[in-house]
């Protein structure tokens, strides 16, 4: 057992034993422990490369290069690189505002610096934030809509909680084709008080459709806290209110949350039914950019400075060493925690990841704009 | 006995068995249908129109929902995002309203958003229509709101032939589609026909001329059409020829059916059960006016519901519904403009 | 303790000492206990009336007197007078489609007879299925959707679990003013995978409302089976996804109906907050009048009668003969059980209840339809 | 010191500071007014029209509610049948459609079916409106649907001075009121204006005429008005007066001053940023050709959004948009019709 968890996990008995469905705070340890060194690495790129995206958009909005608005998924990537890392190419994954990176993360294993993948390329993603034509919808919807049929993700509207059925419906179309594969949904813990995610979830479990429902419970939505949201000690027992399982994964532990998310993911395929992903996590800035200052006034700093505590680079380096997988040197590298947009620099983030997102930005800048007139386009498929 | 088995007595079907024909013939030919909604299938739908469904084509074609609209509607448009066509049934078209955020935000816009990428071939259909005693919630015409959102097909038979041939050509389609069943014409068996042997469809986006006439034109759909042929046959005995147009699809809608009939009549009215203010029938008037302004020779009419809701009890119903008599009153006034 | 309970039920801890919110299959025994004698029998009474409300409603349609559709409670109305019994004049409730006599024996305690009430009057309901006037909504929407603001019963729509956020605000106004009125929604357990009773019943849960949902669980909706609905083993297994309590009650005991909704109702005056009440139960009839044939062909007809074996009228009987209230010979005067309305005359049912809707009824013919031209009245206020 | 505190210094207000105005001035006049919404208290508000409300009024009457609009809906209609006033925020109005029903079903009729014993003083307020770069979902003017929802006030200020006498105009009216707000104009420093020291409202129902003209009358609500007041100015240097009438509100209409205006110019545009079918656009349009024939001299003319969705990059968004040179060019047709 090379990786420790970070929780007091507790064996629980593999999921076919489990018959009372309700809340398993602690997945078995069995997918994280087949990790490979090289996996463990890579999933410590994958951070960095998610949280220089961010930084890298903040820098560039702050230059005045960038329309709209920033949702900073900063302090929160261990939720993402640990919930896709173990996905197959055949899965469906539907992320919200705040995960803009799960679009080229999405099936990256072992090849995210390759441009052909399940996922968005850091190419079509980059036009999409620069609003250029090689955007995978032309750039006609903003920032994190976008999507792909082919790549299976999801095109979210805004409308929170609003893909939730739309994946139990892909499923459910491949389930019907003799497939099997997974849809993960991303959802913010305020998000879980809309209807549309009780109608669909509720219609998952009722046919035991692979569903998996991520809660990134970062403890407020825009501003307001958690606790005026949900009245459950935990939003992952929203699942008792459905008869499936609800896990809680440690937000900052990229290696818990791919031990919960996998948990969940292989309940699903095995056609056991949807479950929810509670991670915990903690909102480092503001709810967009333009909130940044707000969010220091409607938030207590010592719930901040909490928060932000364990940072998941940090949180993911230090295993790494316990694992003996980097030195002690390697480890002081590269050094990007806790730093804001304004403090880290290039030199903070590894050069691989620095390149392959200069990639993208020089691609996206070298698109055009799409013309006008399309603005007047595809409304409707013409009929045949 | 071979010669009555080669040659069947054909009989009259109803706009019901229209619609059911259309759903389990478009089932049977493509295999990627799927039909969803509350109560289709072990109970065959509220009205009957999936009745049978489900014993001939299981459980996971034919899925009986929770009652949640929005989920219903979102996971049509999940299945057609992954390859499906989908039937979706709104068990009063009234309750669409809770669903309402995915057909318009989610469903109407996906082909625009993803550039074309993605076409959604869903047919969300369901009863309307007043004039039953169903008061607010079982009578409501709310095809405006969808018109009003683009990117939705808008489909309202008023026969048995276009039921199932408009139905079909929705399901073809590869655009959403919102598909207004009138509840009060399912059985009428005075609209009963005789119905192809062969598959057809009737094409979205062309109207029927459903009676010629030169003084004025009435132009409608769904059940208003036989208040307007009604008007027509009592106006003729006043010495006034109506013609009357069935539009059938309002989204996209056949303007120049409309106009050609104004080309002769110069004058025209418009009958629609729903709320007046932003209905469909100002969107005709103004397509007239701003198009064809030329063409008139009187004012244009809008004979629709008051802008009340529907209530239950039958003269309060009747009173804020079009009715024969305002029509003919109307077309008189009309044509001595 | 008189009164024996149904169910196999086991003393909790008192609502103060229950920390841990989620389902309490057993209430105290307290408030049944509290029943006199003259409660019992009024209990009793009013079972006949409801049930005879149905019967002679039935009738009336056959004989083609009445429009729409008969939404029938028999076999469920020990849940309206066990729920309705125990509430003050100042609580609101909020009735659906199934749940007609509650309109009158809503405060019906004592007084059921008597005209002026907290509950709307029979003759005020009598004239709304009759289409009069004298309806309090004067005809303009049919059946169910009548109330009273005046009398605090909550206006339904048509569009299930669309009370319950009413129902909220109603007492969250009561609140702000310094009330301790509770109010009692009731749905029906289909109704539940509506996405607006999870918003609802959530934000009730989070400003601790004191809002009482009942599931009327009859097993169907319309022509769906509860699996189809929802996968938790009990349908009161929604309340553990709000953090609130969830309450089974045998559908068919009266008493055991009004144990655990004045559970539910006591713990929601005193300000802890919301709850669920789950009354077990089974639909006689078909959904609505005109579906009685098909409902005998999508449900098991051993599933019909199995569900119809314990009549609340019989239930409720045998409890009274057990606590001696009433005599062998008192008991077996109106024996109305199981009869459908074909089977049922006057004779099963004590006089003063049929005079009791046959007051209601005259009152109802004699009241005039409502003119026309009010079908274009009442849109909007005037202004000032 | 006396005569600077007797006399200060009055300073021009923007339209969101308006707003802030009329909803804290209210709360204060009434305490039995309740507001609630998505962040509107700790926060105040993503656009801020709360801030300092919920520190002035406390939790219990400025109500941070949970992401559920059929809730928020829900819950206003509750607190008004219990005898509250209500004003509810959408965070932008786009999201309005998670509580359609609620909306259209719950609280429009609500006066309706109880024969008037039931009156819901709720005001459902957000930002709206495109031109901002908002894309599909931050960008609607989807007043179409609640004119067509019978019991509702839709209501559209573009001007400081409306924008609070309207929203206290709504507040006080006794009627659910939808209530379009201008996000585009909330801080928008050249319309600010001084605002009167004493309490007043602007009824609903009274439109504005903005600029007198006599060759062509331009009708248009929120920020439309400013592309008509634009297009009014090019025009007048081109020899063509046009007058501008800003209705404000919908529902309840003012026809008399358009058709004042028509029985000048004898021409009217109507412009408005909704899509065209079944939009206010076609509404105003349909009212002039039914009750006002005689007084065109040219067809009606509407300027509208494209019948899409808005799409995000700038060149896309504006194609589909009216714009300040549509509008010319079409006045310049209309008044050599
Ligand atoms: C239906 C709907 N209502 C309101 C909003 C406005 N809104 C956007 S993000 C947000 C907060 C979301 O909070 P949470 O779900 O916790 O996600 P987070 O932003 O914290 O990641 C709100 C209220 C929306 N997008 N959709
Ligand atoms: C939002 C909505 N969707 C669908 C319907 C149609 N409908 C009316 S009653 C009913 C079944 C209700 O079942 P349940 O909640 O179990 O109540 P029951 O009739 O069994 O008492 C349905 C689907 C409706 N009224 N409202
Ligand atoms: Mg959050
Ligand atoms: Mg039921």
């Amino acid at each position: 057992m090379p990786l420790q968890t970070t929780t007091d996990a507790a064996e629980l008995p593999s999921h076919d034993q489990v018959s009372d469905p309700g809340i398993r705070h602690f997945a078995t340890k069995r997918y994280r422990d087949s990790l490979t060194k090289e996996d463990c690495l890579e999933m410590f790129r994958q951070l960095y490369l998610a949280r220089y995206f961010d930084v890298r958009l903040i820098k560039e909005k702050k230059r005045g290069r960038l329309r709209g608005t920033l949702y900073s998924s900063h302090n929160q990537e261990a939720i993402l690189v640990g919930s896709l890392f173990g996905l197959r190419s055949t899965d469906w994954i539907s992320p919200i505002h705040r995960d803009m990176p799960a679009f080229f993360l999405k099936d990256a294993k072992f090849q995210w610096a390759e441009l052909d993948r399940m996922g968005l390329s850091i190419q079509q993603v980059c036009s999409q934030v620069w609003g250029r034509v090689d955007s995978p919808g032309r750039a006609r919807d903003n920032w994190s809509h976008i999507g792909s049929k082919e790549k299976r993700i999801i095109h979210s509207t805004s409308m929170l909680a609003g893909t939730i059925p739309v994946a139990a419906g892909v499923v459910y179309a491949d389930r019907m084709n003799g497939g099997d594969a997974v849809v993960v949904t991303y959802n913010g813990e305020g998000s879980t008080a809309q209807g549309v995610f009780h109608e669909a979830v509720n219609f998952a479990a009722v046919h035991k459709l692979p569903v998996v429902t991520i809660i990134e419970n970062n403890q407020w939505a825009y501003g307001t806290p958690v606790r005026l949201g949900c009245a459950t000690p935990d939003v992952a027992d929203r699942a008792k209110g459905f008869g499936i399982p609800g896990y809680i994964a440690d937000g900052q532990d990229v290696f818990d949350v791919y031990d919960k998310v996998m948990s969940a993911v292989e309940f699903a395929r095995s056609g056991q039914g949807p479950s929810i992903v509670e991670c915990k996590t903690f909102r480092a800035y503001g709810h967009g950019d333009h909130d940044d200052d707000r969010a220091n006034k409607y938030r207590d700093p010592a719930e901040i400075e909490h928060g932000r505590l364990r940072d998941p680079i940090a949180v993911c380096r230090q295993s790494l060493l316990d694992l003996g997988y980097i030195s002690a040197e390697e480890a002081e590298m590269f050094i990007a925690e806790g730093k804001n947009a304004s403090e880290a620099t290039n030199e903070d983030f590894p050069p691989e990841v620095v390149d392959y997102l200069n990639s993208g930005i020089e691609f996206a800048l070298a698109s055009p704009q799409p013309e006008a007139e399309e603005g007047g386009m595809w409304v409707f498929k013409e009929s045949k | 006995m071979a010669a009555i088995a080669s040659a069947p007595v054909q009989t009259k079907k109803n706009y019901l068995t229209a619609l059911k024909e259309a759903i389990s013939e478009e089932m049977a030919a493509n295999g990627d249908m799927v039909c969803l909604g509350e109560d289709i299938g072990q109970l065959g739908g509220a009205f009957g129109v999936t009745e049978g469904l489900q014993d001939s084509f299981g459980t996971q074609r034919v899925i009986d929902m929770p009652i949640a609209e929005a989920a219903i509607i979102g996971a049509s448009v999940g299945l057609a995002l992954n390859g499906k066509t989908v039937m979706a049934e709104m068990q009063f078209i009234d309750f669409i309203t809770c669903g309402f955020d995915q057909i318009v935000n989610m469903m109407a816009t996906y082909h625009y958003r993803t550039a074309g990428e993605v076409n959604l071939p869903v047919v969300v259909r369901g009863p309307a229509g007043a004039y039953g005693g169903g008061a607010l919630y079982h009578s409501q015409m709310n095809e405006a709101w969808f018109c009003n959102s683009p990117g939705l097909r808008v489909v309202c038979p008023s026969t048995p032939y276009d039921a199932k041939g408009l139905l079909k050509a929705a399901l073809r389609d590869g655009n959403p589609c919102i598909f207004f069943e009138i509840k009060e014409l399912y059985r009428r068996s005075e609209i009963a026909e005789i119905l192809p042997e062969d598959d057809y469809i009737v094409p979205l986006g062309k109207a029927a001329v459903r009676r010629e006439g030169t003084d004025v034109t009435l132009v409608s759909y769904g059940q208003n059409v036989y208040h307007c042929l009604q008007a027509a046959t009592e106006l003729e005995k006043l010495g006034v020829s109506a013609e009357v147009i069935d539009i059938r699809s309002l989204v996209p809608l056949d303007e120049e059916t409309i106009f050609a009939s104004l080309a002769k009549t110069n004058r025209i009215i418009v009958v629609n059960e729903a709320p007046m203010t932003c209905g469909f029938a100002g969107e005709i008037v103004s397509r007239v006016t701003t198009k064809a302004f030329d063409l008139l020779d009187a004012p244009p009419v809008r004979i629709t519901r008051l802008d009340t809701p529907v209530p239950w009890v039958k003269p309060l119903e009747l009173f804020v519904l079009p009715s024969v008599e305002r029509i003919v009153q109307s077309a008189l006034q009309t044509v001595r403009y």
